[in-house]
């Protein structure tokens, strides 16, 4: 069975249907891509997932457990976590803090007034191994807002992380990244993803098809076709595109 | 807390200002020095809690200008006691809680001898709890909500207008045969409202009267549209108000607009002067009361104008009206009574007070005033007017039509008053 | 029972009318600038003392030098009120805007903030100008008065100032919707990207639209001034009704602003028949009634505000 | 199912200007039926009417006269938010519609249909650099044999629209100031003379597809 | 904007120790710097509604505009509960402590899933709501003339019993409490909670998707701040003896806003006590000569909105970090210091 299922996802804004007919399934330990043509819905599909919007219609199962319309914390603490295309870190924080706020272990401590987050060295070590994970170990200290662009898109990952994911969605980590930091991007996402199920939307067809155990390809809010990418290679028009010349 | 414990407290203080912080010295424009404060020469200061801003701040400023002309004459005579007389004014906001602040201000800051000034009786009665507390002397020269010489009356306060009640019963009998008996109530919803109100409705239920309707204004109310319907529809013969400051002056408007204002008859508490200024004889509509009026014919009256003219030339109100005459005769008063004891102990002042008698003459006024001793409110002359049709000038708006013995009209708000005892109230003596 | 209340309900419509037309220039200003005017209240206080200056004499401020200007007919007079009190709220508005621009982009608390100072200020200047007594503001006789018919008794100008509020109403939805200016502010309140990629200085725009909306404050001002005298603090009672308005419209909607003041107008009229005293209160439950099931007001979307 | 799958029958629609003497600006008409799943292609020049035949039947702009009538229900009198339920308009990339409610929903039909019968594509964006056009092409396919009738609008500007249409659709129609032309092939498509002129030389330049070969 | 990036676990800073140090003997020396007793008791308790209000809008980045109204509830229930209950003072400010709590957590319902503008919209409605109510009800609250006669009760530990008649007595009052609630709420803002709070102030949205729910936090800080502002109001209805409808009013909840932003809230965790003191000391410096004293005022705050929005303890702060920077490297970046 799929560690992660939607069926017959529906949802309209107002007039507009964004997601017309979805139907996805994710395998445990495998990295899955969502690309699409710009506006095709991806994003939208991608909140529906991960509980910032309520569909419409259809249903969302994790492992095996029906999360549909469940609120973004209630699915964060059953494991699915997200990462952000528009970077939604604490500017006001260092890195090391941007990460032990996610932690777990601090949520638990939420109410507890004697708590002092520097002084927990247990917390504070987990923090750093993230950080080892994301490649910015050096950066602890650093305040987050003056990260460089590649730095914060690792740091958004990393956040994500923290809160101790079954499984990981990444939203187009590679917008606006440079040559050199897709490179290293598609590194990290390699390495991540030998202890984490993935799920990345990528408008990047290229990194892509590098990176991904399967993709789905959404555009006018349903999947329009799905595969492996030497499946999706297949296709006629496919190869005489772009993606076909390079290979 | 007794006088001896007072000053030995201001030694303390003195010692620990001067001792602790070392350098208060360098502090020291602001501090009064108690060494100083000592010596007979030193100017007697009087507090002036008159509003700037708010909803009476219009009526304030009137007042103040009649307590600061009683002092200024006093001044050019010579001052009190051979000593001059300063006064420290602070905006009250029309608000009890600056009311509270700067009585406390001008007790233990500015060190005053006396307090005096107010027309909201909320602000009036915050002001009084700080003056009882510490035992100062506090004049409430406008406020005239029955309350305040009722129960919340206190050993150190003297109320000097007339009460909404002496108001209510001096027009309440001549209404009811003239007009009719279908009365509407309208009242503005804080302590002189309501008692007022209640005063009314008690005098007029006493005549026979039938009370159709009462209504609650909120303080501040812009928009009488639905009022003036209600009245409309319920075609009292009737309709007493007791409606204060700003809120006054918008239902005016409105019911003239409406054309409200000839149909049933108006009775309205009492029209302070600064509220009807300016507007033209047109404003003062119904029968209303007051406690002065600028062309009393009485000797005296005239030269009062005058002298108010030439201290005032460039004000709005180019006469005085009964805010800023209450203002003046309770501080000409205070003066007074501050040398004829020779001292500024407030239990000798509070003494010469109660039970005063003064001449109908020395206040312009038909009858002699007195201070009622029980509940320290100045029992006094009472005229009630209307609109004048044929005015002599241009601030002749008033038509006086009657005035009744200070004896008649006793309120009866003034019997729940108890005083403080004596030995309750704090000794009091800036020096 | 019902014909006892037509003329309540009569009243509620034109005090809606009113109310509208005092939320249409905040509604402007939260709309396409997405600041919170609370100066808005001040601007207005501003627009009825610069009318009162100009309808002087009977007003308060006899200014000599105006001595001839003054011997017009009231019905002139009234017209330059009309004119020069929203261009006097639209002036300061348009400094006030300068000073915003420092917020732009930072947490629109600041520029919510920033508009409370300038309440004060302004305010404290008019006390210092003008004093705190109140004023009126004399009307041309034409539009004074009042007429009884029957059980409905009610006052010319009431029915001139919602008649003028249904115009003002009117006039601006025209001009929102049916003209090229309006469609590029329309374009600001949604997208400034777009206002600049249609080729318009969104400076000169944000300035132009604070302007406009002081100045409708301004119009409010003249025309509740004979309703509600002049103070310098009458501004307060013009505001709260303005956000209730808003709130319960929803923001950034023209349409919803409308409903929503008519609809507190007339409740609160209505209720006013039977419970007088309490019936300001019922504009409040009205709003917590809508806002729990419409947490967007009326009429509003999902906006940019609530980030 | 007896019902045909779409049934525009004797429709209408015309705009005309000037409040008093109206004078007709635009008229389309069209009259056809489409019995099981297809893809039809539709082509013609702009402002030629493709659009608002789209509308027409997705229900999104109302006739002038006659009915478009899906499954069996007239979709002018279907719910206005199930209308795309039976049929769907797919802009390039998204489906907007605005309807003028004019009957509450109560007194209206139901879909009956989760997931639309009839979806019509108006000119999505064919891009030979980036691969999504095998997508569209299987989609399309797909569709078809799920049992759904497909609409392919496309404005032809370059020679390998041709060779899309040719290669997936099965029937074609040819819109031209308001007519509708009807063609059971492409190449009958091509014979017919308003087709000719509109494609002009399109039609000779080399195809994409025998250039590389299949 | 930043409050200091490190956190610690120590219970008394140094800073609090100074600020022990110099509001316990206030009394000693403010008739010396020519104020009064009664004004170190208004400074005080107003100290303790703005630390609280603070959380709320400093740390979480609420702006209510309505809190003035709980200031005025915790002092008419602190003297309800005198007149009509129990004149105990402990009672009475516990009282007045729950009462307010419960009306905030009320409307903290309304308020908690709203941010921004929309939020201060809101708290201005409910502000009004209360404002109206207690205007009105004349029976409880004595409606425009407010509850008189509130009585200044003893402390009482036991047998033991200690006036608080004179504003001095009061003041070491006021300040027992002071001193407990900044050591308290300088551990809460750096506990979890207090870093949650500030980041749901940076990006709510990123909070509630690392597993907080954040209406329930912003629920929770409303009513706490609501319940510090329960106790202030009750401490104020003691200080004036009386409880008055104006401190609910919009001007008043705006001016705590003002408070709490010319001292630097959005910045420093002294920043409100800053700014009730400059408040205060300008009121009645500058009130005792220019009536127009909110003119000056209100011209300041503009210009620090515009040109420093971090307040005076930004003021101070980039004073520190120049004179840090300067001595560590003479072309250094001086906005930002850290510790």
């Amino acid at each position: 069975m799929a560690l992660f299922e939607a069926r017959h996802l529906h949802k309209r804004f107002g007039q507009q249907v964004v997601l017309e007919e979805i139907n996805l399934s994710f395998e445990e330990g495998r990295l899955s891509g969502i690309m699409g043509p710009n506006g095709a819905g991806k994003t939208t599909c991608f909140n529906v997932l991960t509980g910032r919007y309520k569909p419409d219609r259809g249903q969302v199962l994790f492992d095996g457990e029906d999360i549909t319309g469940s609120p973004p914390e209630k699915i964060v603490r059953r494991g699915i976590s997200r990462s952000f295309q528009i970077m939604n870190l604490f500017d006001e924080y260092t890195v090391l803090d941007n990460i032990v706020i996610a932690l777990p272990g601090i949520r638990k401590k939420l109410t507890n007034p004697m708590h002092a987050i520097d002084a927990d060295s247990e917390m504070q070590d987990r923090a750093m191994d993230i950080l080892d994970r994301v490649g910015l170990p050096g950066r602890a200290r650093t305040n987050s807002k003056s990260l460089s662009y590649g730095e914060r898109r690792a740091l958004e990952i990393g956040v994500a992380l923290a809160t101790e994911p079954r499984l990981l969605f990444v939203d187009e980590p590679t917008a606006g990244l440079g040559a050199d930091g897709t490179s290293r991007l598609a590194d990290l996402i390699q390495s991540l993803k030998e202890h984490t199920t993935i799920v990345m939307i990528e408008h990047d067809m290229q990194f892509l098809f590098d990176v991904a155990d399967k993709i789905s390809v959404i555009h006018w809010g349903q999947v329009i076709a799905e595969g492996t990418p030497d499946e999706l290679r297949a296709n006629p028009w496919v190869r005489r595109s772009n993606l076909g010349e390079l290979n | 807390m007794s006088r001896v414990k007072q000053s030995r407290r201001g030694f303390l203080k003195t010692a620990l200002g001067s001792g602790v912080a070392g350098g208060a010295a360098l502090f020291g424009p602001w501090k009064h020095n108690r060494v100083y404060a000592a010596a007979s020469d030193k100017p007697i200061k009087i507090g002036l809690t008159h509003d700037a801003s708010g909803q009476f701040a219009n009526s304030g400023q009137a007042e103040k200008r009649g307590t600061e002309m009683a002092i200024a004459e006093f001044n050019e005579k010579g001052g009190v006691l051979g000593r001059k007389i300063e006064s420290v004014w602070m905006d009250t906001e029309t608000n009890p809680q600056t009311g509270t602040r700067v009585a406390e201000r001008m007790i233990t800051r500015e060190n005053v001898h006396f307090l005096a000034g107010a027309i909201q009786s909320g602000t009036a009665n915050a002001i009084s709890q700080v003056a009882q507390k510490y035992g100062c002397v506090y004049f409430n020269t406008n406020s005239s909500s029955p309350t305040e010489s009722g129960k919340n009356c206190h050993r150190v306060k003297f109320v000097w207008d007339g009460s909404g009640e002496n108001f209510s019963l001096a027009a309440a009998r001549n209404a009811i045969s003239t007009f009719g008996k279908n009365w509407f109530l309208v009242y503005n919803d804080y302590v002189w409202g309501q008692n007022t109100n209640d005063a009314t409705k008690k005098v007029a239920a006493k005549f026979g009267a039938n009370i159709m309707d009462e209504v609650a204004i909120p303080v501040g109310t812009r928009d009488w549209s639905s009022v003036l319907l209600k009245i409309q529809q319920a075609k009292p013969d009737v309709v007493a108000a007791a409606v204060g400051g700003d809120d006054f002056k918008v239902m005016r408007q409105q019911v003239s607009d409406m054309g409200l204002d000839r149909k049933p008859a108006w009775i309205n508490n009492q029209q302070d002067w600064p509220d009807v200024f300016g507007l033209g004889a047109d404003a003062a509509f119904g029968v209303f009361g007051t406690t002065w009026y600028h062309y009393l014919d009485l000797p005296g009256v005239s030269d009062f104008v005058k002298a108010y003219q030439e201290r005032y030339p460039v004000t709005r109100i180019s006469v005085p009206g009964n805010v800023t005459y209450n203002g003046y005769i309770a501080m000409r008063e205070l003066l007074r009574v501050v040398e004829e004891v020779g001292s500024t102990d407030n239990m000798k002042i509070i003494k010469a007070l109660e039970g005063r008698t003064m001449s109908a003459a020395d206040r312009m006024q038909h009858f002699d005033a007195v201070i009622d001793p029980a509940s320290h409110h100045v029992q006094q002359t009472i005229y009630l007017a209307e609109g004048n049709a044929a005015p002599k000038d241009d601030t002749d708006y008033f038509k006086i039509l009657s005035w009744s013995d200070p004896d008649a009209i006793r309120a009866s708000a003034d019997d729940s008053c108890s005083l403080e005892s004596y030995e309750a109230t704090p000794s009091y003596d800036q020096g | 029972m019902f014909y006892d209340l037509i003329p309540h309900l009569i009243n509620g419509v034109a005090l809606g009318l009113l109310f509208a037309l005092l939320a249409l220039g905040f509604m402007l200003i939260i709309g396409v600038m997405e600041v919170i005017n609370l100066a808005h209240g001040a601007l207005f206080t501003l627009g009825a003392y610069g009318a009162v200056v100009m309808m002087a004499p009977d007003g308060g401020f006899p200014y000599e030098f105006m001595q001839p200007y003054y011997d017009l007919p009231a019905i002139p007079r009234y017209v330059i009120a009309l004119i020069v009190g929203p261009l006097l709220a639209g002036v300061v508005g348009m400094g006030l805007e300068v000073c915003l621009r420092r917020t732009y982009g930072a947490d629109p608390l600041y520029g919510l903030l920033l508009t409370f100072g300038a309440a004060l200020v302004i305010e404290e200047v008019i006390r210092g100008i003008w004093g705190s007594s109140e004023y009126y503001l004399p009307t041309p006789k034409e539009i004074s008065g009042g007429f009884i018919f029957g059980d409905l008794i009610y006052s010319t100008y009431r029915i001139y100032a919602a008649i003028f509020a249904s115009v003002m109403i009117g006039m601006l939805w025209l001009f929102l919707n049916k003209t090229p200016y309006g469609a590029v502010i329309k374009a600001g309140a949604h997208d400034s990207e777009m206002v600049r990629a249609l080729g318009y200085n969104l400076k000169v725009l944000r300035l132009l639209v604070f302007g406009f909306g002081a100045a409708l404050a301004g119009v409010a001002g003249v025309i509740m001034a004979p309703i509600w005298g002049v103070r310098p603090v009458v501004g307060v009672d013009a505001v709260i009704p303005a956000f209730v308005v808003i709130v319960l419209g929803g923001v950034g909607s023209f349409w919803g602003a409308v409903s929503a003041g008519l609809m507190v107008g007339i409740v609160v009229a209505l209720t006013a028949a039977f419970l007088t005293d309490w019936s300001l209160l019922s504009m409040y439950l009205l709003l917590l009634l809508v806002v729990t099931f419409r947490s967007r007001g009326l009429a509003g979307k999902a906006s940019v505000l609530e980030a | 199912m007896n019902a045909p799958m779409l049934h525009v029958d004797n429709l209408v629609k015309t705009y005309t200007k000037g409040a008093f003497r109206k004078q007709e600006t635009f008229r389309l008409e069209a009259d056809f039926r489409i019995d099981g799943p297809e893809i039809v292609g539709l082509m013609g020049p702009n402002g030629s009417g493709k659009t608002t035949l789209f509308e027409l039947m997705t229900g999104s702009n109302s006739p002038t006269g006659g009915k478009v009538v899906c499954a069996g229900r007239n979709i002018h009198n279907v719910r206005y938010d199930e209308r795309d339920r039976l049929a769907i308009h797919y802009h390039q990339s998204y489906q907007v519609r605005h309807f003028a409610r004019r009957k509450p929903a109560f007194m209206m039909d139901r879909a009956g249909s989760d997931y639309p019968l009839i979806h019509l594509f108006d000119e999505p964006q064919f891009n030979t650099q980036d691969g999504y056009i095998g997508f569209m092409l299987d989609f399309f396919r797909k569709l078809r044999a799920e049992n759904r009738l497909v609409f392919l609008c496309v404005h032809p500007n370059e020679r390998f629209h041709l060779d899309i249409l040719k290669e997936i659709c099965e029937r074609f129609i040819f819109v031209q100031k308001g007519t509708l032309h009807h063609a059971v092939d492409f190449e009958s498509l091509v014979a017919l003379q308003p087709v000719q002129a509109y494609l002009g030389n399109l039609l000779t330049e080399q195809s994409v597809l025998e250039g590389e070969g299949t | 904007m930043d409050y200091p990036t490190k956190q610690t676990k120590a219970w008394v800073t140094p800073q609090i120790v100074v600020a022990i140090v110099l509001f316990g003997t206030m009394p000693l020396w403010i008739e010396a710097v020519g104020l009064y007793q009664y004004l170190g008791v208004e400074v005080i308790i107003w100290m303790i509604f703005a630390l609280g209000y603070n959380l709320l809008l400093g740390y979480t980045g609420l702006p209510s505009f309505g809190h003035g109204a709980f200031f005025g509830i915790g002092a008419y229930a602190y003297g309800l509960a005198q007149f009509e209950v129990w004149p105990n003072l402990w009672f009475c400010l516990a009282a007045a402590v729950v009462v307010t709590a419960a009306f905030g957590a009320a409307t903290a319902l309304f308020l908690s899933h709203r941010r921004g503008i929309y939020f201060a919209l809101m708290s201005i409605a409910f502000g009004q709501i209360f404002f109206f109510i207690a205007s009105k009800w004349t029976d409880v609250t004595g409606g425009e003339d407010g509850l008189l006669d509130i009585q200044r009760l003893p402390v009482e530990f036991g047998a033991m019993s200690l006036s608080t008649r004179s504003n001095v007595e009061l003041y070491y009052l006021c300040f027992a409490l002071f001193c407990v609630l900044v050591i308290l709420l300088w551990r809460l803002t750096n506990s979890p909670y207090g870093r949650v709070l500030r980041a749901i102030k940076q990006n709510e949205m990123r909070v509630s998707f690392i597993g907080y729910k954040v209406s329930v936090i912003k629920w929770s800080v409303f009513t706490l701040s609501t319940a510090i502002a329960g106790l202030a109001g009750g401490l104020f209805a003691m200080a004036q003896e009386g409880a008055y409808i104006n401190i609910m009013s919009l001007q008043w909840s705006g001016t705590i806003v003002l408070m709490v932003l010319i001292g630097g809230g959005f910045v420093s965790f002294w920043g409100p006590v800053l700014g009730v003191i400059l408040y205060f000391v300008a009121r009645d410096v500058l009130g005792a000569y220019t009536e127009a004293w909110l003119l000056w005022f209100g011209l300041m705050f503009m210009l620090l909105v515009m040109f420093k929005p971090e307040g005076l303890a930004g003021m101070w702060r980039d004073l520190l970090g120049t004179l840090v920077t300067r001595k560590a490297e003479p072309k250094g970046n001086p906005a930002k210091v850290e510790g």
